[in-house]
């Protein structure tokens, strides 16, 4: 029992605890007038976990990872380069959200905070290798997102998106629930080294049930076909902030958790669990592509999108190789980067009296009015459709290398052409913005920060975003490695 | 005595029937005390007030409870024709129902308990937990303005104290290191200087034994506390619609619930069964006449304050609760424990 | 006697149950809190019976945390519920769909 | 390195890539002499590496390779195909920019901008030397070309370019699956080294189908062809310039250097497809092409019927087949590209492209007439021009292999000659039949410079196609040899060469095979 | 688990006393024609006069606030009471975890404190 060892391990999660704390004092002293303070505090608190996080990423001497608080929480390159990538969205999303929220008076000193909150839950979802941690993670993260969900309490639309997103939430947490009740029922365990071990000697029905019931519980929360249909409706109502919020951290952290989850606990069966993946990969590939072509809203298009690519990264995760794995933690990160990126740009599409703009249609002649707001959204599209040379490619060639490699090649192959159809709804954002009229209906920017927010992400998915796989390519494959230490 | 039944009747049929007579033994002679403390209640309240109380019926006006109880039984039940029906009859039927059930573990002496379970205070707890429900349900099936403001503040009101209670117990958990009633009672012999048999004459649980007492005012709805049937604004709070043995349950159960809580007030920090103090003479004295006893002093105290003590205004009883009991408990389960923990079992 | 079988038929019932009542509920969203308490009833159970059976106290410790989260849960929703009924003044679910999806 | 001490082929690909950001950021006149500035100093740099190239040499010349990360490296090098495409590139480049100079007003720099990047991406298709980077650069030049017909083209441009864009991507990504399995089993992702390698038979027939796919619609071949009519009519001038000069070269270029080297087996085993497919599209399309009404699509579909001659001269797996396919695809990229431009001149005047509108041109446009006169016999293949070569050779080729397409081919010819006469009859000769037509005025001194080295080159094609064809000769010769080596002695081979034509059964039975 | 048999049965006999009690007056009131329902008797009484508007109207979102907190903080107590009687088992390092957690819990108070939710004004 090292608690100095524990709490280092933990710390990325007790600084934002600690600082969550007391920014929520100050924001119950400071009422409102505190949320710019709280906002920039949090900032920090994100950078000061991320830094710590980073650490781990890095440092030699954690190379294969710890145990800690009785086998209940890991901390290994995998975790850290998860907990990186949710801190970095959650800072993403915190920086845009005062402009938004200060239309209608809305901004809360609540924000920042429930954001962090949520940054913890998901910080112990990827740390964990208990059942027990995982659920408590996982909730942490629920009850603060569906909290954000129905953020804006004057828009019928995002009561509404928490409402559902409460619901499917609940839902999915309950059918996680009794999947890992009946694991831990006919394995005696709640350790997924445990279940491991258990499963190597065969799975029983009762635990086969739990598996399935786990994983699809987890599929909700990646929003993976057939668990999808909360996903449009949820990222229409919520508030672009808090879209964008959604749209990143919870689904590099649920993505993570799932990773985890197969490779750890039902890694030596991987047969039973790899036929459902393919499905579910597929599944949400061509339904994603397919119900984002008649969508006219371009919040729902990018949840229809994020579904698609939600898709091709369960491609890695079908491989359940170690490439495989680092292939999917390649795509996580340029998918994080491709979404933040294109929901600051809708953040930033606002009309001449600063209400947001959603209609695809209105962004027409976009490249005329706002060239570089349109170009870089141009090039988030092609990024996302998997165009080379844009770095999104990246993330598709890895992942389809992966699946090659490891035999699935039918699965690969459906699944890059499918990839067409999801170039489609791409091209049809672009056609909309370069091709036609301008309709002039989108003002001026009035946020630098959000700017600045685009035209970083832009820089990394452009070519340019090849130059950083030399920092990423190693450390994936270590993430990766990390992940199947066990094996 | 079950061992007597048994022997003679088989071990289930044995096993039966001697709990059915514990049970009557518990269950009625309580029905029998509320018809005796709503007398002395209205005794002490009129003494207080120099009036003299109830002094028709019988000697002294002693047999007063009984012929109210007659007249309600030979009334007519009216169900008002909005009401909803099966939940009309059902609210009175659970109020009293939960006020009876929570006795089961009461120790009345050294084992002379119904059901030695482990976890008794939380039984306790849970189970009258429960009693908000009749409230509720009456409020609402009543379909009648009033009853249903009472019920609604019925429900705040008792949830809200509900809260500190379970603060409040978990001090004396933590002293006595078990749930079960008579552990609780035995872990207080010789607990002040060696002889003195109380948790209350400890001063850090003092408080907590002031505080418990005030709670459970507020959780029977007690005055100042009673707000639920403030007849200046609420006509008579849940029970308006109600008439004959409907309406003697709610009272039943609501004296059950006084009196359970002057019973867990007795228990908790002030020795249950016990003598007062650590001396051979008093054992001889059965322990439940030290209860009883101590229980009177308790249903004392109840009328005493309801005959003096002006009633709180709502917002005054939540801030109570929320604002003052809540914040100190937490911070007594710390003091409490940290206390224990340097000098029993940190060290 | 009973065996761990008769706590999973009763609790699967349950999410069974729970589940159903969310699905083919269209009436009051109250419901659909009433079902998702069910569904988290029947984890409890199983917990609670696997943890008797194996002798191993993780499924009791398991079921309290489901029980607080439980709890958070619901408020939450009544929350989110509260929001949303006094900005569109119903609960019935055939009205959720502002959004069509 | 190379002997030039420098890294040319980077320059080459770096000088238009800078130029075209900062093509984004200047005014709109800048831009178009930025443009034309980067695009001449990539053809000077081109000129650079003719001279330096080593006929006969090393097959891989100007190597340049930096690891760039585990998969895949930064990459370079040409061999004489390569080198005469770029060439193509580099030279129809600037006469590109110079059609837009005047045709083009609106956002001009992002117009330039978006050539200087089709530029880069051309040279770098033919340059790399690395399968994966091959690939970026032929699927990133979809995006510059998707907004070249999307932005400045047609009224029917969002459907053109729609469908440019999905026909091209849906061809492509099945490539990229094969490249994952072949750098799997080989172990590297070296163009060189995979050219060599020996893939499973079994497997060959497979990757070769997938690299069809994509090859088969970049070509394009019937009956993926229908994006290329509607991509050229909707396309600016120059847009079109370079769609069939260039990026209709890529298919044949991945041919030759992947389909062919790669997977010689399957290749032979495929032979019956490829055939039966060109011949198709050499009558088929030839006959839609002689009752256009446009212009453009006139010239389109006759594109569709020259590259139908090119695979079927690079399927008949000889010498002659093979160089003449190369050379009608030098040929091809610029004689349509100037056909294109021809088209581009009069459309500048009249706005439209309805033959029907023209007539008589040559009265008031005599040099105009002339020199369109010399494309169309180019296009027809008239001795003494570039596209007699290539197609003769490749007939002979062809004609060594079977009889049977060799005559079906010769028949497209014939076709053709009749489609682009009638074109050039009833716009050049004939009464003038309006005013407006009457009142267009001749070539301005910016459309002779433009057409008039198109003009000179396809004429030196024509009378000394030495020059072309020597810095291709060993490649062909190796690409010959690893053909002859891996294919078995089959039915194709043994009629190689055999003297008489081959009787229709025998063919029959080939194409069961 | 046999101990708790004997509430069971205190369960049974107190459903039937309460049963009995509520439902006996009615079959007596019947049967001695005490039982005389009119239309005036069967209405609400509320305060006496005829009721106005409907009675389970909408009523204070403070109630909602109050159940919410109950919730919370109840179940909080969940935590204490196993932690209470095993104090001497966990020593030092679960005393604490538990006073993190209250730290925590009291944080959570002061800021539902400070942002009102705790008023009744």
């Amino acid at each position: 029992m090292n608690y100095a060892l524990w709490f280092q391990l933990a710390s990325p999660e007790i600084v934002l605890s600690i600082s969550s704390l007391v920014l929520l004092l100050i924001a119950a002293w400071g009422g409102n007038k505190a949320s710019r303070m709280v906002s920039v505090l949090a900032v920090v608190a994100l950078f000061g976990a991320l830094a710590l996080s980073l650490n781990f990423l890095f440092d030699p001497a954690f190379a294969d990872g710890a145990d800690a608080f009785y086998g209940q929480y890991r901390m290994d390159r995998f975790a850290s380069l998860s907990k990186v990538l949710i801190f970095l969205s959650a800072i993403g999303c915190v920086i845009v959200a005062p402009k938004f929220f200060a239309r209608g008076d809305m901004m809360r000193a609540e924000y920042p905070i429930l954001i962090l909150f949520a940054s913890i839950g998901m910080g112990l979802m990827v740390s964990a290798v208990d059942l027990l941690t995982l659920y408590i993670g996982l909730e942490l993260n629920s009850l603060a997102a569906y909290v954000l969900a129905s953020f804006l309490r004057s828009d019928h639309r995002s009561a509404e998106a928490g409402l559902k997103y409460f619901v499917l939430g609940a839902l999915a947490s309950g059918i996680l629930l009794f999947g890992m009740s009946l694991l831990y029922g006919f394995t005696g365990t709640t350790s997924f080294i445990g279940i491991q071990t258990a499963f190597a000697d065969g799975v029983s029905t009762g635990a086969l049930f739990g598996i399935v019931f786990v994983l699809s519980g987890l599929a909700f929360k990646i929003s993976a076909v057939p668990f999808h249909m909360w996903t449009p409706d949820v990222y229409e109502g919520a508030p672009t902030p808090v879209t964008t919020f959604f749209a990143t951290a919870p689904k590099v952290a649920a993505l993570a958790l799932t990773m985890r989850v197969a490779i750890e606990a039902f890694g030596g069966q991987q047969s039973i669990w790899q036929q459902i993946v393919i499905f579910v990969a597929l599944a949400s590939i061509i339904l994603g592509a397919a119900g984002a072509i008649g969508q006219t809203n371009i919040k729902r298009l990018l949840a229809y999108s994020s579904i698609n690519n939600v898709g091709f990264m369960l491609i890695g995760l079908a491989c359940g190789t170690p490439e495989g794995a680092s292939a999917m933690m390649t795509y996580l990160v340029i998918y994080v980067a491709m979404t933040l990126g294109s929901f600051v740009c809708v953040l930033d599409l606002n009309d001449r009296t600063g209400a947001p703009v959603e209609d695809i249609g209105k962004l027409a002649g976009l490249s005329r009015t706002r060239p570089g707001l349109a170009a870089a959204l141009a090039v988030f599209m092609f990024s996302l459709a998997g165009i080379p040379p844009l770095f999104g490619f990246w993330g598709k060639f890895v992942v389809f290398d992966a699946a090659v490699a490891a035999g699935l090649i039918p699965l690969a192959a459906i699944g890059i052409a499918a990839s067409v159809i999801g170039a489609f709804y791409y091209l049809k954002v672009i056609k909309v913005m370069y091709f036609d009229e301008p309709a002039d209906v989108i003002a001026p920017s009035d946020s630098p920060a959000r700017m600045v927010l685009v035209a970083i992400t832009a820089l990394f998915v452009s070519p340019l975003g090849y130059f950083a796989t030399l920092a990423l390519s190693p450390v994936t494959a270590g993430a990766a490695k990390a992940l199947f230490w066990s094996a | 005595m079950t061992e007597f039944f048994q022997s003679s009747l088989g071990m289930g049929w044995g096993w039966f029937v001697a709990n059915l007579i514990l049970i009557l033994l518990i269950a009625l002679p309580v029905m029998l005390s509320v018809a005796i403390v709503i007398y002395f209640d209205r005794k002490i309240w009129a003494s207080m007030a120099l009036r003299r109380g109830p002094n028709v019926v019988g000697p002294f006006g002693i047999l007063q409870s009984f012929a109210d109880a007659l007249k309600v039984f030979l009334q007519e039940t009216i169900i008002p024709s909005g009401a909803n029906k099966g939940l009309f009859l059902i609210a009175p039927i659970i109020t009293f129902t939960v006020a009876l059930l929570s006795w089961a573990v009461v120790p009345f002496d050294q084992d002379m308990v119904l059901a030695d379970i482990n976890v008794g205070l939380l039984y306790i707890l849970a189970v009258s937990s429960l009693g908000v429900y009749g409230v509720v349900i009456a409020g609402w099936a009543s379909n009648s303005k009033y009853p249903f403001f009472s019920a609604l503040r019925a429900a705040a009101q008792m949830i809200s104290y509900e809260v500190s209670i379970g603060f409040i117990i978990v001090t004396v958990v933590l002293w006595t290191g078990s749930f079960n009633l008579n552990d609780i009672v035995e872990a207080q012999r010789g607990h002040g200087l060696g002889f003195i048999n109380w948790y209350g004459f400890n001063l850090l649980l003092y408080p907590m034994a002031v505080m418990f007492l005030i709670s459970s005012l507020a959780e029977t709805a007690r005055a100042p506390f009673d707000l639920t049937e403030a007849e200046s604004e609420l006509v008579a709070g849940y029970q308006t619609e109600y008439s004959s043995m409907a309406f003697a349950l709610f009272w039943l159960g609501e004296y059950a619930n006084v009196l359970l809580m002057c019973t867990l007030n007795a228990v908790l920090f002030w020795g249950g069964w016990l003598p007062p103090f650590e001396w051979a003479p008093l054992y001889a004295v059965p322990g439940i006449f030290w209860l009883i006893l101590k229980i009177s002093a308790f249903f004392f105290i109840f009328s005493w304050v309801k005959a003096t003590v002006p009633r709180y205004r709502y917002d005054q009883l939540m801030r109570l609760g929320w604002k003052v009991f809540l914040p100190i408990s937490l911070l007594w389960i710390f003091l409490v424990s940290g206390y224990l923990m340097l000098t029993r079992y940190g060290v | 006697m009973i065996g761990i079988e008769h706590y999973l038929v009763v609790s699967s019932i349950l999410f069974v149950m729970g589940v159903l009542g969310i699905f083919l509920n269209r009436k009051n969203v109250i419901i659909i809190l009433m079902a998702i308490e069910l569904i988290l009833l029947a984890v409890n159970i199983n917990l609670v019976a696997f943890s008797v059976f194996l002798g191993d106290m993780v499924g009791q410790v398991f079921a309290m945390f489901v029980l607080t989260v439980a709890a958070g849960e619901a408020a939450i929703g009544l929350a989110i519920l509260v929001i949303y009924f006094r900005g569109r003044g119903t609960i019935a679910v055939d009205d959720v769909n502002q959004m069509k999806g | 390195m190379n002997d030039l001490g420098f890294p040319v082929l980077s320059m080459m690909l770096a000088v238009p890539m800078a130029a075209a950001i900062a093509c984004l950021f200047v005014s709109a006149n800048t831009a178009r002499w930025l443009a034309l500035t980067a695009t001449l100093i990539d053809m000077a740099l081109g000129i650079v590496l003719w001279m330096n190239f080593d006929i006969g040499g090393a097959q891989w010349q100007f190597v340049e390779k930096a690891a760039l990360f585990d998969r895949f490296s930064w990459a370079l090098g040409i061999d004489g195909i390569a080198l005469m495409l770029i060439m193509l590139s580099v030279f129809l480049m600037p006469i590109c920019i110079g059609a837009s100079w005047e045709a083009i007003q609106t956002r001009v720099g992002e117009y330039m901008a978006a050539f200087l990047l089709m530029e880069v991406l051309m040279i770098g298709v033919f340059a790399a030397q690395d399968i994966f980077l091959f690939y970026i650069f032929f699927e990133a030049g979809l995006i510059p070309m998707y907004l070249i017909i999307g932005i400045w083209g047609g009224a029917n441009r969002i459907y053109a370019s729609y469908k440019f864009f999905l026909y091209t991507l849906l061809g492509s990504v099945l490539m990229l699956i094969a490249m994952f399995w072949m750098v799997n089993e080989a172990g590297t992702s070296d163009i060189p080294t995979l050219m060599a390698y020996d893939f499973p038979l079994e497997a060959q027939s497979w990757l070769w189908l997938a690299f069809f796919a994509s090859f088969a619609v970049k070509m394009p071949m019937w009956p993926v062809h229908t994006w290329l009519p509607d991509a050229h009519v909707q396309a600016p001038t120059a847009g079109s310039v370079i769609l069939a000069g260039v990026l209709l070269k890529m298919g044949g270029y991945g041919f030759i250097r992947f389909s062919l080297p790669m997977f010689p087996d399957a290749s032979v085993d495929y032979i019956w497809l490829v055939f039966a497919l060109s011949m198709v599209a050499v009558v088929y399309t030839s006959l839609i092409a002689l009752v256009q009404s446009d212009m453009k699509k006139l010239i389109a579909y006759s594109s569709v019927a020259h590259m139908a001659i090119v695979t079927v001269g690079l399927f008949a797996f000889n010498r002659q087949g093979l160089e003449g396919a190369l050379i009608v695809m030098l040929s091809h990229g610029l004689v349509s590209g100037a056909l294109f431009l021809c088209v581009g001149v009069i459309y500048d005047r009249l706005h439209t492209r309805e033959i029907d509108r023209y007539g008589g041109l040559s009265i008031n446009m005599p040099r105009y007439a002339l020199l369109f006169l010399l494309f169309t016999m180019a296009s027809i293949g008239l001795p003494g021009t570039s596209g007699f070569v290539g197609e003769f050779l490749s007939l002979v080729g062809v004609y060594e292999v079977s009889s049977w397409v060799a005559i079906v081919s010769t028949t497209g010819i014939i076709l053709g000659a009749a489609y682009m006469l009638y074109l050039y009859r009833r716009v050049a000769y004939g009464v003038i039949k309006s005013d407006d037509v009457a009142a267009m005025p001749d070539l301005n001194k910016r459309e002779i410079a433009l057409l008039l080295p198109i003009a000179l080159v396809v004429l030196w094609m024509g009378v000394y196609p030495e020059s072309f064809m020597a810095p291709m000769r060993k490649d062909v010769g190796a690409l010959e040899a690893r053909l002859a080596a891996a294919k078995p002695l089959g039915d194709a081979q043994v009629k190689l060469g055999s003297g008489p034509a081959l009787t229709p059964a025998a063919h029959a039975e080939e194409g069961h095979h | 688990m046999a101990e708790y048999l004997p509430i069971l049965l205190f369960l049974a006999v107190a459903l039937l006393l309460s049963v009995a009690f509520v439902f006996l007056p009615i079959g007596v009131s019947r049967l001695t024609g005490a039982h005389k329902p009119t239309v005036a008797k069967l209405s609400e009484y509320e305060c006496g006069f005829p009721a106005f508007e409907d009675s389970r109207s909408q009523f204070d979102v403070r109630f909602y606030l109050v159940a919410i907190l109950f919730i919370i903080f109840d179940l909080e107590a969940a935590f204490l009471f196993p932690w209470a009687v095993s104090l001497e088992q966990i020593g030092w390092a679960g005393w604490a975890t538990m006073m993190v957690f209250l730290f925590e819990l009291i944080i959570g108070l002061i800021y539902a404190w400070k942002v009102g939710a705790l008023d009744w004004e």
